[in-house]
């Protein structure tokens, strides 16, 4: 009796036990998969930003340009994703060339790489909006890859690879330096080597070139906020426990806060500059707020995460003009937006954030620098070569016929008729 | 007959087009034009840099009549366009020797007075 | 021997009891962590409204206050996102202020809120449609803080905070009446203190005063259409048990056949009506059957939420007319959609979803008064204090310019071109 | 002692094993919810398709035509929701009408119908853009009932229904053939039913009939390249374990590549072909990658998903041409990217994924042949009975005004001011 | 010279271009005008409010011709913008005293024949 | 006095605008149009097909001036749209027999002096 219970025990011990470690393996699947799911979908949340790139530069451009500025949009996306599958990834994390058997703790490499994938292109396509309306769509192909491909992966491991400037304890959460300033930077050693637009500034007069549709822009800038809780909560990286919960809950509202925060104080200090509440100001608030809080969106906590926010909010109310005044011609504000308020997202995390204020600034610089140069000469190079800007008859025409030989718009236009006077032409 | 154009306001377009009709003019051609003269820019700004868009939104209006309703017509545009300030436009008067309509191959002043479908 | 076995079974038990043990705090951990990480998606997805929205308004009013509707529906986000964080949460929920240490039983604190967050952004967003191209900026900014602020909150509270309605049974169950009732019954009240736009109704006739692009509005619907899926999906406020899951699955089918039932009723019925399938009606239609079945979209099933949503469908219809020939000038029909149908809503759950009938028609009255009180009293308090319409000049050059200073909308027009005849104007 | 110690031992190996058999249960909970989230998720992700193919279309069509498409994109999702639930879920899956009681193993039957619902409404609307500016407004109602109703329920179920295909070991893991290559013959049957738009032809020439506004195609395609990893993502059906993850971590990478290729051979080869870097067969090129890599997104991994979605992009650019060679007027291309590079992405899951490559053959044509006849035959019908085209006149002056009363877009323009010279038209 | 001004209907502007260019008038201007006369309103909708546009969208054609060409141009116009409904336009003659053609500083007859590129 | 109406490339806009400015002319007024002349079309394409888009935009400036104006406004605009490429334009001189100002009342050369405001 007494053995056959202890028996039974045994059994059902055994048992349960049994049952315990399906269950743990079915647990182990289900943190896998939950980890794996978020991850995806975050990096979904990310891909949003690109068509919220698209829509804010189209609409900060001209009318002309439009198909030019989806074109260089898509591609670069298109270019992203081949580029930082073959060689990228591999640059950044030591990890094999076309992820071949890349297996990642606790998702699948493959998650990882798709994850990391979306941030390449988000730095790469903060150059676009800046150099709009004069490049040659070949070389911002050429460039596309390039940056996708080396600069962002080789600057990107320094920190997220393991490298100097992890061991030094820099930290960058979500990537303010790693890929904002990287593209803002970047954007700027791209204008430094094309110039202006045609007719932007003529002598010490700033022409205001204004956009051709707002609404185009409204909705990229929603795009925009909505994508970076993607941006910034994806990058927990890990989703299934309490804690990553709670950090992640943490992230969201830090990261609106200072969205919000930043569009309040860009909108204030332009109806004070400008004595009026200024659109393009307002939305480059937005991001500038998005942006400030990127690198310490998990230790930047509440109101100082309205302060970050509203930083840059200003700073970019601040910056335009200057840029202006210096002839550096970025028409949707992308230096200001991602490379400078990049720089005091940085900082802000030792400011803020209870990280080292020295080792923050220089990592931050450590991006800047590098990104505006390599941007720089990457560009000259292109100049020397295939040529970096189209003539300047295709500029005033637009890049969109000159470039794409279709137009963006057409409306329905009795005057435009091919039935023609002159046979020749036909 | 006379070619009348007139250039006005797009604000004073309505007043103008119901003191046309009351003084019997029926048929009238409109177009958008931009008018330059002695009216003041209005100040736009945009990323901070502050412009000045000169140019003034103006309608043209083109009727053409037969002699007796050349009077009617420039009084009936004058005091339905006029705002007294700076910008009301010009009214120009000029020959016009054959009108045809193109539905009929009528000329002239039976060619002027519109058939209501 | 039998010691030793008896320890062996002993420990063994131990160990699997711990390993059971961390199982289950790893199994707590699952729960809570994909309880947050679905609470934040839908949150996400209701977040698509706020561009919904903006693109809903801007396409049905005209191109010169393109700009003004997005900077509106921009900055009561905006605003929402501190106000409700600030004091709005800490009303509606008896929580501390700044959600200050606030924490839920099953996800996050900060997740709670920034799914209430949008919610509250939803309520306020709803008004800025109805008193579209005629209301200054400002005064719509005060209101944004007051409605996000202390209005919805303190209404909300009355059911979602446990109050007085809660307590009576009355059942809403993602908000016809708390979110939607109360955004368009203040809305009400602010066209009644701000008045129709200018020439819209002369004597006895209602003169037409279309949107100026249908394609913003399509793409408008189509988002708010998504983001309802978070809206109605995400009140389930729980996702982790299979309960839950058979809930939102049904929440799902609900929203959905509601929504499809409204398009189609609100189709045929201008069909029938203005002899023409009629574009805005159609799209207001789908917003009333999604605003329908939002109260009782989990326990009207099926067929009954086809029916609710069709009623609703067949509301707006017959009430846009009907609110022109009482001079309420509502440009995007969001008293109708929001107003009128989140009653409809409300009751419905009396009717097919087996609430107390007299309690859901006291709730939402006790939603609706309020807040066309609330809406007429803020708004005529504006009127008097700094003013709450633009001067009839501004109206008709457009806020925009008037407001912003800037055009929403310029195509490249050599007849434009700054080079000035007139030398003082430069 | 020792009977209380192996009683100790057995109470605790009892609640140790009633914890765990709660344990058991809240697991099968987890898993059941995360299925079901995911699941819905995915859904709403494939739901961004609808706005996208709108907006593809909308800008690949004349201007007078938006709120028609608009209408058309919106109806057919509306109806799908409606009739795929009354009936299509039910011949597609032997399942009770109205998914009454229908209950699925790792998820509500709610969820399983919600995903199958939003595959039956891409099939419908992929037709819509290829038959625009011409159809009856009615008779693509009709139309659609019957796609989302019959047609593709009945085809579908040879193969996700478990029908003949599905023994024969036919593979198509997320529909290149069941929805693509359906849609897009039925497009084409449609296509030869209604013939094409006037003046589009004259003797050999082909004129060219340009889209009214590629920025609204160029959003279309960006949503709909994040749709589609809802598409082929949810299309696993399983998502709580490791396995189910790394498949996941795969499709969304092949998914990827192959839209990236397909843009970019798409792009080289108009480039060449053309002399420019064309923008429209670019983001077809896009669709076409995606379209080729849907069948066999879990199975043509790396380089040949790459290889996949390129010869899908040149496909495309190859096939547009000669279409309109065949006076085949398909304005925004649905039958080269979802009809023929359909049949590709079939074959290509024999030629890449293992898969036996005469029964790959067989189905895709066991789907195409079919789709393109019904959509024939009923469009037929349609034509000798309620009429198939718009009157001549209706189809110059736009279906916008023609068919729904009003215009799309209607900027602010001071000669179309209502007072009126002619008394009698008042 | 004459200046001969046409409003014509959008829908007809092939037809007058074929037939102006087989009359041999090579130079000629457009531009989009909006037209008021006998040819009754169309009614739209919006929201449930009907109203009538009462505005035709109408095609200006602008040509310079010598003497010579006077009769073959308005010919030419009559015959191919003729629909027969009300609606069809007018055609103006007006004098024109001198044509420079900006290129070349050529004068009336020689500034008015085109020289293809 | 006369109409002048000058048929000029949009791109010569500026330049002719600061010309007629020097040249003492300060009221015109400006519209747009399409000009089918000597000109060789814009090859355009789309989805494979090309086509020929043979209207060119341009811009005609009215101006009515008194007749000690009108060499002086010929001159300004021949000298600053000139690019000696076919498709500079025409300059058309018409009659023009009164002339009234609409804020004022004022006829003819009072009328054509623009007030600043
Ligand atoms: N000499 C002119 N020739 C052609 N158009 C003119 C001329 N002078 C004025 N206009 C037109 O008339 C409009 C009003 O003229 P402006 O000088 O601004 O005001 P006002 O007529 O009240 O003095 C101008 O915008 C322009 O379109
Ligand atoms: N007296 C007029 N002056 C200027 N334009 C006119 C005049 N009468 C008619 N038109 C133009 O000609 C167009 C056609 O005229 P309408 O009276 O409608 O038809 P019809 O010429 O067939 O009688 C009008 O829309 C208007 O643009
Ligand atoms: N006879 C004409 N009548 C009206 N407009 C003309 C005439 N000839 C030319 N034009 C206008 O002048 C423009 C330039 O003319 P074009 O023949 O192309 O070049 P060019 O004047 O250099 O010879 C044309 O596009 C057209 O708008």
């Amino acid at each position: 009796m007494k053995f056959k219970r202890i028996v039974g025990v045994f059994l059902f011990v055994l048992f349960s036990t049994a049952l315990a470690q399906t269950d743990a393996e079915k647990l182990a699947g289900l943190e896998y998969s939950l980890n794996t799911i978020s991850l995806l979908f975050f990096a979904v949340l990310v891909v949003f930003m690109q068509p919220g790139f698209a829509l804010l530069e189209a609409g900060l451009h001209s009318g002309k340009n439009v198909i030019n500025i989806f074109m260089k949009n898509i591609l670069d996306f298109a270019i992203a994703g081949i580029a930082f599958w073959a060689i990228g990834f591999s640059i950044m994390y030591a990890a094999p060339l076309f992820i071949n058997g890349y297996s990642a703790a606790s998702f699948p490499g493959t998650a990882d790489f798709f994850f990391q994938m979306v941030f390449a292109a988000t730095a790469a396509t903060i150059v676009s909006g800046a150099i709009g309306g004069r490049m040659k769509f070949s070389a911002y192909l050429i460039f596309s890859v390039i940056i996708t491909g080396f600069i962002y992966p080789y600057l990107g491991s320094w920190k997220w690879g393991g490298g100097w400037l992890e061991q030094m304890g820099f930290q960058d959460f979500a990537g303010s330096a790693i890929v904002h300033a990287v593209g803002g930077f970047a954007a700027l050693g791209a204008v430094l080597a094309i110039g202006p637009r045609i007719g932007r500034y003529s002598g010490k007069k700033v022409n205001a070139m204004p956009g051709h549709n707002m609404a185009l822009a409204g909705i990229g800038v929603f795009l925009l906020w909505i994508g970076w809780f993607g941006f910034n909560g994806g990058s927990q990286l890990a989703f299934a426990s309490k804690d990553d919960a709670l950090a992640i809950g943490n992230i969201f509202v830090n990261t609106n806060l200072a969205a919000s925060a930043g569009a309040i104080t860009a909108l204030l200090a332009s109806w004070v500059l400008f004595k009026k509440p200024d659109f393009s100001m307002t939305i480059n608030g937005i991001l500038a707020g998005l942006v400030a809080i990127t690198a310490g969106c998990d230790v930047i906590i509440g109101p100082w995460a309205i302060l970050t926010g509203a930083i840059g909010g200003i700073i970019v109310v601040f910056s335009v003009p200057l840029l202006d005044r210096l002839k550096i011609d970025d028409p949707v504000g992308a230096i200001p937006v991602h490379g400078i308020v990049g720089l005091w997202g940085t900082i802000a995390v030792g400011v803020f954030g209870g990280a080292n204020l020295g080792v923050q600034i220089l990592g931050a610089f450590a991006y800047a620098i590098p990104a505006l140069l390599s941007g720089y000469i990457v560009f000259s190079i292109l100049k020397m070569t295939i040529g970096l800007r189209v003539s300047p008859e295709e500029e005033l025409l637009g890049l969109d016929l000159a470039e794409h030989g279709t137009e963006g718009y057409l409306m329905d236009d009795p005057l435009r008729d091919p039935i023609i006077l002159n046979p020749k032409a036909v | 007959m006379k070619l009348i154009t007139a250039i006005i306001r797009p604000k004073q377009l309505p007043k103008v087009k119901e003191a046309l009709f009351t003084a019997g003019v029926r048929g009238i051609t409109l177009s958008k034009v931009s008018g330059h003269g002695g009216q003041g820019g209005m100040v736009e700004q945009y990323r901070g840099t502050q412009y000045v868009v000169e140019f003034h939104e103006k309608v043209r209006i083109s009727i053409a009549v037969s002699e007796e309703f050349v009077e009617p017509t420039i009084d009936a545009i004058v005091q339905s366009a006029r705002t007294g300030k700076v910008g009301d436009g010009k009214i120009f008067v000029q020959p016009l020797e054959r009108v045809i309509r193109i539905r009929t191959g009528e000329e002239d002043t039976e060619a002027l007075t519109p058939v209501a479908s």
